[in-house]
């Protein structure tokens, strides 16, 4: 494909694999999807379903061993990372592709001071000189709404809560103002309040300089408000690809179904909560025929014996399904009837 | 913090009492006698001896004469068998000799080692791994009483760079060998703790963090992932540089430097008590201070650990 | 400055409609943590909750304002500078260290940081399995069925019982943190954040098996949550926390549909919507000014800073918590019992003073 | 398979329809084939790490290395004795023989098979003396280790997990323990303890090298403890209630093994120097016994003249070390989970 | 490589006049008369001198401070002629009466010289070194007399103790000396019967006394007055005249002058330093060669003394002291040529092959012994039979062919050293006869089918071989033992021990079976080595004592005549020899290197080098190629 300039991101049939005792996991198995810059792209999935490994490896960060980059592409801003030297992708790390890592606990240096680990991205690839970068620093923490930011600028990350630890790393993430932000889960333990600040905030940046984002997140209401489009990934793959409102308002998989009524609804009394039934499947040991199957409300014999294709039901909406169009069609009777 | 040193130093003095105590009572538990020697010496001139020394006084006489001096004035007397010369000042003259010699080759196979355990985790079970390891072992594998006639038979014996033996001064080429020569066994201990360190922080998330902010792998290791992966590093420093700059027997021995070590064991050997005493005091000293540094050193490293 | 009104050590915000025991009761807590040059952190700062047999509380609040420290607290994780924790009347800071090992079969946590909280060197199966052996609650094959169980409850595979924690998904890890709280069958839990990691669909499992398990066993749970839309779903009651305080207190439904102060408001209206049309209309209630630092909070109401609701008084009087409506507490002292709505108070009134 | 109606209560049905399957768990009974393989029972850290270290070639060659000379240390001299009536100690009668001769060659310099490592000063042959060598450093390794792993690991990890005023105790014991002379402790051991036998010997040996060799290793994994002990998976086994021994021995300690292992692999040609440091002074093995490390100082000595001296024992030492720590290393990275591959 | 070379290492001499030697372990002090050991010794051969000074090859007394001596006739007492012109370091002049303070100095109980019983012949010595007492009638101040209480008087009583008569000639003053007043009242005393004395002790005199009743009651009423310093038989006729009166007849006394022990120190130094006064900045010495800087365990430099009284004679500018200990450190420096001659023994024996037929290689015997000593009170070890089966199960002529350098030992005089006297007849190497012997012992020897012996009634368990670690005494060690494993069938067990351990239980009788045994002379005269079997309390470590041994000696000593004393205590040596508490095993040699450039440096016995008479010979032509002979 030319490099279309509106496309920042390509990723196109990423496939990692992490060998394991019992097998091969393929945490991410033939992802494809596209950013374009300015734009804001949203990755659900229920937990372990590749969403994390999908953009570590974006990064080239995938532990290995045991994981591995076994096949595909990934084409940011027109080269292939995967193509790019250990020096090269250095890099683009943290100055035009940084990451909001999802365990904000850990993935904090414990034995360093705040400020020191937030400093070192701008004085690496700002050239800021200390003062500067301390400055800087502090500004990025009050952005993220740490209270009393210049006297716990100096704190150890074990003295922050989680969701102070979280808004340290999105400080950091943002320090540098990439070209494209991978968040993941980048709100999970903060409050609504401060998780509508953040928010606020990468909104903010992107209108500034055109970032853009890649939001992983399970929070549904998250990705109604922030993304354009939204990729659904189940077991490795990609289950439907759709902007963000046909999604919502038009799910053209029965697991996007699925996913999108288990939200509780805080309007509504207590009670039980739909659930997908079963488990998630383990990616290590796929039977034939499509990985949602057993769990699945409207499964047939063909989802057990072959791979459902990847139907495309209008310009911008794909679905992994054999079944998609009927699935469609019965979301546009519904959103209808809703109304 | 501050309470904890002070805490700690004050229990040195007690500590270290014990250990001149026991010293002091180990001595008389050996077998033989300062004035042992190859002909025994007639009865009058042993009686002679126990008179001048005390030593047929009862044992808490003599305790406390060993003792009261070392408690009022710090004075550990005169060695018995270098007779005439006061503890302090064979202890003055030999420790910048030991001290030298360990601190250099502390030094050395800090840089040495820290730099090979670093690359051999990095590259863990590639090539680069099995040669650092392969040449951090070596320093190990061959004991030092190998290494040092060795290195002594090429650069001193073949070549006639540099002097077989001897003490030459505090700058001079004769400190060459003995630093090479001690420096290896450490290096080698501090590479293989050094990897292991790493090895364990190494696949840390903080470390992915790290790398993911675009940091150069170099800056990773040494910012980020040192200060862990150090901690046993540290750990084995303690005990290790205090028993450096306190002097090493074999070292001392093959190239004949005048160290503590040296004496140490000369005045074990001799049973010659105050110069035991106060060596032992003395290690025992820089020991319990080595550790309470390694211990501040911990709480530096690692912010989470208080006392 | 004087802490923990009259008001609430003689009256203990409680349900008059049930009159129901409490599990656990927390009298007056305070934690405090030494945060380097002398500086204190007021993490807990005179908290006074019960909890009753049976209930879940939803604990809310901004990140940072304490409610792990109180969950972690009430386990003795975290000693208290000073207050009580009752567990069935007993002082747990007064149980020695054997004894309250003992009560930890039945008080239990699920840790807001799901792999910190895993050991590294431990399988799945070990994970889980161990709290089985520590109170001899099954061994052998025995233990291995609860295992997985207990794994199947949480929806992971029990293929995965040989693999170590760090080959897991961040959701993966956070269920494996509940299942090993779920083998000893405890009385009460606190689950923090249990589900703020996992997704929607999981949560619902998760959220549902907390329920039944409820149902079944009488499980008591203090929930600490930032979903609202969670908490309202499992709770009975609801606790807001505001930088190390309790500042409303009343049943789920009601904080939803009533709340009372103004923080609350401002929670509830930034709650996101899985509605793309309804986020891009809806109007969220901003709160402005800065967050203040529990290192250095301000002096009277700590929300003063950002409310717009503001009055001089606000600055200066440190609001109880007070019941305005029936079971409703709430500490503000610009609403009372007879004008528990802020937006109809006239302009710089405070009537909660004078109540 | 019949597919069992989704269990849920949606917000659109009716909230009392409770009529939930009775076990939650059932729900997902439907979807059980997906585990087509049984559970497998009884895995642990140990296991595994077998099945990982196999894996390791490396580590499988030192481990090949490290039990072939093990077993050729042990069945080696009896082998020879009946091959061709060497022993460690037989000295020649004939005065000719009694000196030292190169590998492979007989006294006259002709190729012989008799000695393949030659003999040393007194005519014995070098070879069986090697091997009995083997089996006492060996011996001296092993059981000084076992002891540094034993006393010195618990002792550490007890010390850092209890902290305060039991870690200051415990860790000055152990500064007074370094401190005493060592020459003196062996003096006084030897001498309290006396025994002619040469197996007593042995064994006040390993008590004299066993005694100080733990207390680097206690320091050590006190120093990882200490910062071990923060960590939030410490705190989650203390909140299920598992016991302050079981916490520090299960949990703490398992995340110590990597530094641990490697430290033990490094006590062991450590203590084998000791060993010939102590040899040196009269308190080692007893003449004619001889240990790799007595071996080595005494053919550095002849280094000059007669190099094979020095060259079997030392490069069967440094072999066996070489291999010891590669499987130290290989056995550390199999206990770490994370380097499954 | 360096095996073909003909010198051992580099060959350069130094660029300046100054030999570097390696003297051995470090001294213990600079002090002669405390510091006791043969490395020291050779320190203060360059430092101190004393009335007479060892000769270079030969190690007999050759005048030193005294110009020349004369000897009464039976050697108990002697006149000794200071030379005028000795000075000390500070240019002070030596006269007789710093021998007299020396000799006192060293005896002093209080100064507890390990080598003080050197001094015991001198008359008193012994009791004034013990802390001994008159015994006084406080009435008649008379003292009471040792002939009055020795029960069997058997003992000649020497000349210098008979009273003193005008006809009596003790010693040949000569011609170009007068001799004024020598019959001072001292030397009355002297010649008076010998006092008695007491152990100073309250304690164990009162034991001593305990024994005697008629002592006690003579004692009883009677002062102890403690015997002084001005006691002992030292004399300072007039300035340059020393009289030394001793107990008994000492022909090898003025040999033994040379000892360390007897070289004089410095009176005003050591009363205003004390202890301190060896420190170079307040040293005052008098040897050749005076102190320059002292760094100990590094370094000892001394340089040429011009006070000397023969500084015209002496040829170095200087000497440095290497105090080291380690023999391939020592080999190595003077490999590369940093030293230029080393200490005895400082080739290790597996170098020796290699070593010896270099040119600059020492050879030659040694005044030093090696034997097995027994421990005759305890079985087996007690029965004669049982040790002289032990004696003749060792091939010694094997051990010498393996050994190379050293020399045989028939009993406890070494070889070669004293060339008129005659060798004791010794066990030869008879394994058949040992089994016997063994098996009249009640240890019957069997020979196996494989042609080996056992001997299984044996107590291995209560016989070992005890030595002191070092590596020499253990391939020896080894030796012994497979040579008694190969010819009795007993594996005797070996004991390394660290030294004092070792020195502890020996001299305790504490070892079982057998230990290291070793000695090297004090002086050059057999009964340096007799001696060890002189006095049960002179730790001989065997347990072994015979009356007999000590009359023959006592009576050998008395002999002016050489050749029959040398056959009387040749006889003696026989009494031991077949009682056997020993196996004898070699004489030693002195197995040291110097560089050929080096000379007048000769391998004597004791390995004491005169240094004055070592010089640097720059003209190749004229080096050492061999051992220098002794004999010219
Ligand atoms: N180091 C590893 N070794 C083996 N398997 C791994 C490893 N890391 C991840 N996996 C597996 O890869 C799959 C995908 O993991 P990933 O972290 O991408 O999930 P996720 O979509 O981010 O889930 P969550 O929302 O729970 O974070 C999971 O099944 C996980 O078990
Ligand atoms: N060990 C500690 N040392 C110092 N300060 C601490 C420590 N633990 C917590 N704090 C501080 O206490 C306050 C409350 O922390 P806590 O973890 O209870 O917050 P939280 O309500 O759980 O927040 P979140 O929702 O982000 O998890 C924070 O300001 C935090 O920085
Ligand atoms: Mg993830
Ligand atoms: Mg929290």
């Amino acid at each position: 494909m030319s490099n279309n300039n509106g496309t920042l991101l390509e990723v196109k049939n990423l496939r990692t694999y992490f060998e394991t005792e019992d097998g091969t996991v393929k945490a991410v198995d033939g992802v494809s999807f596209a950013l374009q810059r300015g734009e804001t792209l949203g990755i659900v999935g229920e937990s372990g379903s590749g969403k994390s490994v999908t953009n570590l490896s974006i990064i080239r960060l995938v532990p290995n061993p045991p994981g591995r980059i076994a096949g595909g592409e990934i084409v940011f801003a027109g080269q292939d990372l995967l193509q790019l030297t250990e020096e090269e992708v250095r890099q683009i790390r943290g100055r035009r592709i940084s990451m909001i890592f999802q365990d904000p606990m850990t993935s904090l240096n414990p034995f360093m001071k705040i400020s020191r680990q937030l400093m070192e991205m701008t004085r690496l690839h700002l050239g800021h000189n200390k003062a500067q970068a301390y400055e800087h620093a502090v500004k990025m923490l009050e952005m993220v709404g740490i209270p009393d930011a210049r006297a716990r600028v100096e704190d150890y990350p074990h003295e922050f809560s989680g969701g102070m630890r979280q808004r340290v790393m999105i400080a950091m993430a943002l320090s540098c103002e990439p070209e494209l932000l991978i968040a993941d889960e980048p709100t999970t333990a903060l409050d609504v309040t401060i998780q509508a600040q953040i928010l606020e905030l990468i909104k903010k940046l992107k209108q500034r300089t055109g970032t853009s984002v890649i939001l992983i997140t399970h929070d549904l209401g998250v990705v109604a408000g922030m993304t354009d489009h939204v990729v659904v990934m189940y077991a490795g793959k990609v289950f439907e690809r759709a902007p963000t409102r046909e999604l919502f308002a038009l799910p053209g998989n029965p697991y996007t179904r699925g996913l999108l009524r288990s939200v509780p609804d805080p309007t509504a009394e207590q009670g039980k909560l739909y659930q997908i039934p079963g488990l998630p499947p383990d990616v290590a040991h796929l039977k034939p025929g499509c990985p949602f199957a057993p769990r699945c409300d409207r499964v047939a014999e063909i989802c057990r014996q072959e791979f459902p294709p990847f139907v495309q039901l209008n310009a911008e909406h794909y679905s992994l399904c054999h079944f998609a169009a009927e699935v469609y069609r019965e979301s546009q009777k519904e959103s209808s009837t809703s109304l | 913090m501050l309470r904890f040193i002070i805490r700690r130093l004050l229990i040195t003095i007690p500590t270290i009492f014990v250990v001149i105590t026991l010293t002091w009572g180990l001595i008389r538990l050996a077998p033989g006698n300062f004035y042992t020697a190859e002909r025994s010496i007639p009865k009058a001139i042993r009686e002679n001896i126990k008179e001048k020394y005390g030593l047929n006084k009862p044992w808490y006489v003599q305790y406390g004469k060993a003792m009261w001096p070392i408690v009022r004035h710090l004075d550990f007397g005169n060695s018995l068998k270098y007779q005439g010369q006061p503890v302090s000042n064979i202890i003055a003259r030999s420790l910048p000799v030991s001290a030298t010699i360990g601190l250099l080759a502390y030094l050395l196979a800090l840089i040495l080692g820290i730099t090979f355990g670093s690359i051999a985790a990095l590259k863990q079970n590639s090539a680069w791994d099995y040669a650092s390891m392969a040449v951090a072992m070596l320093g190990i594998s061959i004991p030092n009483f190998v290494v040092g006639p060795l290195l002594v038979m090429v650069f001193s014996l073949s070549l006639y760079w540099l002097p077989p033996a001897r003490w030459g001064g505090f700058w001079s080429k004769s400190l060459i060998l003995p630093v090479l020569t001690l420096s290896g066994l450490y290096m080698a201990y501090i590479a293989r703790l050094t990897r292991a360190g790493m090895l364990e922080v190494l696949r840390s998330d903080y470390i992915r963090t790290a790398r993911s902010k675009g940091l150069r792998e170099r800056d990773v290791v040494i910012r980020h992932a040192l200060r862990a992966g150090l901690m046993p590093v540290v750990s084995f420093t303690g005990p290790a540089l205090a028993f450096l700059l306190t002097g090493t027997v074999v070292v001392e021995r093959i190239f004949a430097l005048p160290g503590l070590g040296n004496y140490f064991i000369q005045a074990s050997l001799n049973r010659d008590e105050p110069l035991i005493i106060g060596i032992v005091a003395f290690i025992a000293i820089t020991l319990l201070l080595m550790n309470l540094l390694v211990d501040i050193a911990y709480a530096y490293l690692d912010p989470r650990i208080r006392y | 400055m004087t802490e923990s009104p009259g008001l609430m050590q003689s009256a203990p915000p409680r349900l008059t409609t049930l009159v129901r025991e409490p599990l656990v009761a927390i009298r007056d807590l305070k934690v405090y943590f030494k945060a380097g040059k002398g500086r204190i952190v007021k993490a807990v700062d005179g908290v006074t909750l019960d909890i009753f047999k049976g209930e879940t509380l939803g604990l809310v609040g901004e990140s940072g304002c304490g409610k792990s420290t109180l969950g972690r607290t009430i386990l003795r994780l975290t000693e208290p500078t000073a207050g009580q924790v009752l567990y069935r009347d007993q002082d747990l800071a007064k149980l020695s260290a054997k004894q309250m090992r003992e009560q930890r079969r039945h008080l239990q946590i699920i840790f807001q940081d799901p792999y910190a909280s895993l050991n590294p060197r431990m399988t799945v199966g070990q994970i889980i399995g161990e709290p089985l052996d520590t109170f001899k609650l099954a061994s052998g094959t025995e233990a291995e069925r609860r295992v997985q169980e207990l794994m199947e409850t949480v929806g992971l595979s029990k293929r995965f019982v040989k693999r170590y924690p760090h080959e897991f998904s961040g959701g993966q890890r956070q269920r494996i943190g509940i299942a090993r709280a779920l083998a000893v069958d405890p009385d009460f839990i606190v689950a923090d954040e249990p589900i703020s990691a996992l997704d929607v669909s999981i949560q619902a499992q998760i959220m549902n098996l907390l329920e039944r398990l409820k149902r079944e066993k009488n499980l008591t749970y203090l929930f600490i949550s930032h979903d609202l839309r969670a908490v309202r779903h499992v709770s009975d009651r609801v606790a807001v926390m505001y930088l190390g305080k309790l500042v409303e207190l009343t049943g789920a439904r009601t904080i939803y549909e009533e709340p009372l102060m103004p923080y609350t408001k401002a929670l509830i209206s930034a709650v996101p919507v899985p509605d793309p049309e309804i986020e891009s209309q809806r109007r969220r209630i901003v709160l402005e000014g800065d967050v203040p630092s529990p290192l250095n909070p301000p002096a009277g109401c700590r929300f003063h800073t950002r409310c717009p609701y503001a009055i001089q008084s606000c600055k200066e009087v440190e609001p109880a918590l007070v019941e305005i409506k029936p079971d409703h507490f709430a500490a503000c002292i610009r609403i009372s019992p007879d004008q528990p709505d802020i937006d109809r108070v006239k302009a710089g009134e405070a009537p909660g003073l004078s109540a | 398979m019949k597919e069992e109606p989704p269990d849920f209560i949606s917000r659109q049905e009716p909230r009392d329809l409770i009529h939930v399957p009775p076990e939650f768990a059932v729900a997902e009974g439907a979807v059980r084939v997906l585990d087509e393989d049984e559970y497998v029972a009884g895995s642990s850290l140990w296991k595994d790490a077998r099945r990982r270290l196999l894996k390791n070639k490396l580590a499988v060659f030192g481990l090949i290395v490290v039990v072939l000379i093990t077993f050729i240390s042990l069945l080696g001299p009896p082998i020879i004795k009946a091959a061709t009536g060497f022993t460690y100690d037989s000295i020649p009668r004939d005065v000719t023989l009694i000196k030292s001769i190169p590998p492979f060659r007989s006294a006259d310099g002709s190729f012989s098979w008799a000695h393949p490592m030659g003999t040393d000063n007194s005519g014995r042959d070098l070879l069986a003396r090697v091997l009995l060598g083997g089996r006492i450093s060996l011996m001296v390794g092993i059981i000084s280790t076992l002891v540094s792993l034993i006393i010195g690991v618990g002792y550490g990890a007890v010390a850092g997990y209890l902290g305060g005023r039991v870690d200051n105790w415990m860790m000055r014991l152990v500064d007074v323990l370094y401190s005493l002379p060592y020459i003196i402790l062996v003096i006084v051991l030897l001498a309290v303890f006396r025994s002619s036998t040469a197996v007593g010997q042995l064994v006040l040996l390993f008590i004299a090298l066993g005694s100080v060799s733990w207390l680097t290793m206690a320091r050590i994994v006190r120093g990882q403890v200490l910062s071990l002990k923060n960590q939030e998976f410490v705190v989650a086994a203390r909140a299920t209630g598992v016991s302050t021994t079981r916490i520090i021995f299960r949990h703490v300690v398992p995340n110590t093994l990597g530094p641990v292992i490697v430290y033990a692999t490094l006590t062991i040609p450590q203590v084998m120097l000791s060993e010939a440091f102590l040899s040196f002074l009269g308190f080692g093995v007893q003449p004619p016994l001889a240990s790799w490390g007595s071996l080595a100082a005494e053919g550095i000595q002849n280094i000059a003249i007669f190099p094979w001296q020095l060259i079997f024992p030392g490069v069967t030492m440094a072999l066996t070390l070489f291999s010891l720590n590669f499987l130290g290393d290989g056995l550390r990275d199999a206990l770490d989970p994370q380097m499954r591959t | 490589s360096a095996s073909n070379e003909e010198f051992f290492g580099r060959t350069e001499p130094p660029a300046d006049n100054v030999l570097r030697y390696i003297s051995g372990d470090e001294p213990e002090s600079l002090d002669p008369q405390l510091s006791s050991t043969q490395p020291d010794a050779r320190i203060f051969l360059a430092l101190y001198e004393g009335l007479v000074e060892y000769d270079k090859k030969t190690l007999d007394p050759v005048p030193a401070i005294a110009e020349r001596w004369d000897e009464n006739a039976d050697s108990s007492e002697f006149v000794f002629h200071l030379r005028k012109t000795a000075r000390w370091s500070n240019g002070d002049p030596i006269t007789a009466r710093d021998f007299v303070y020396s000799f006192r100095r060293g005896i002093s109980p209080e100064l507890t010289s390990r080598s003080a019983s050197l001094a015991y012949y001198i008359r008193y010595a012994e009791s004034y070194n013990q802390g001994a007492v008159f015994v006084r009638d406080p009435q008649t101040q008379q003292f009471l007399l040792e002939k009055d209480f020795t029960t069997a008087s058997n003992t000649i009583i020497p000349l210098s103790q008979t009273p003193l008569t005008a006809n009596v000639v003790e010693y040949k003053p000569t011609a170009e000396e007068p001799t004024p007043d020598r019959d001072t009242p001292f030397h009355q005393l002297m010649h008076s019967p010998t006092r008695l004395t007491l152990p100073g002790n309250e304690q164990a005199r009162a034991a001593f006394l305990a024994k005697n009743p008629k002592l006690q009651t003579a004692v009883a009423g009677r002062e102890f007055v403690k015997v002084k310093g001005e006691d002992i038989g030292v004399e300072a006729i007039d300035d340059y005249t020393l009289r030394l009166s001793l107990t008994q007849s000492t022909p090898f006394f003025s040999g033994l002058l040379a000892n360390q022990f007897f070289r004089l120190v410095p009176q005003k130094a050591v009363e205003q330093y004390k202890k301190d006064w060896t420190n170079p900045a307040h040293i005052v010495t008098c040897g050749p060669f005076k102190m320059k800087s002292w760094r100990p365990y590094n370094e000892l430099a001394l340089v040429r003394d011009p006070m000397y009284w023969d500084a015209a004679n002496v040829h170095l500018d200087g000497i440095r002291f290497f105090p080291l200990a380690d023999q391939p450190t020592m080999m190595n420096l003077y490999r590369v040529g940093e030293v230029d001659a080393v200490a005895n023994h400082s080739i290790i024996s597996a170098w020796v092959d290699s070593v010896r037929f270099k040119k600059d290689y020492m050879a030659a015997p040694e005044a030093a012994v090696i034997y097995i000593v027994m421990n005759v009170t305890k079985p087996p070890m007690n029965d004669l039979r049982v040790r002289k089966a032990f004696d003749m199960a060792i091939d010694k002529e094997t051990a010498l062919k393996w050994r190379k350098i050293v020399k045989p030992l028939k009993g406890v005089t070494p070889y070669g050293i004293f060339p008129d006297y005659p060798e004791p007849k010794s066990n030869s190497f008879d394994p058949v006869k040992a089994r016997q012997l063994l098996a009249d012992a009640g240890f019957p020897v069997i020979q196996n089918s494989n042609g080996s012996y056992s001997c299984p009634k044996f107590p291995v368990d209560q016989v070992e071989y005890l030595f002191p670690s070092a590596s020499s005494n253990k391939i020896t060690a080894e030796f012994w033992q497979a040579q008694w494993k190969q010819n009795l069938g007993i594996t005797v067990p070996l004991r390394s021990m660290e030294f004092r351990t070792f020195a502890d239980f020996r001299s305790k009788l504490e070892y079982k079976g057998f230990a290291f045994g070793g000695w090297v002379g004090d002086y050059m005269d057999p009964f340096t080595f007799l001696s060890i079997f002189y006095t049960p309390e002179n730790d001989n470590n065997t347990g072994w004592w015979d009356q007999r041994y000590v009359n023959l000696l006592d009576e050998a000593n008395r002999i002016t005549d050489k050749q029959k004393r040398y056959a009387m205590l040749a006889q003696a040596e026989q009494i031991m020899v077949d009682a056997q508490p020993i196996i004898p095993i070699e004489t030693g040699t002195v197995n040291w290197t110097k560089k050929p450039y080096v000379k007048g440096m000769y391998p004597n016995a004791s390995s004491l080098f005169p240094w004055k008479y070592v010089y640097i010979e720059r003209d190749r032509s004229k080096w050492d190629y061999g051992t220098p002979s002794l004999a010219e």
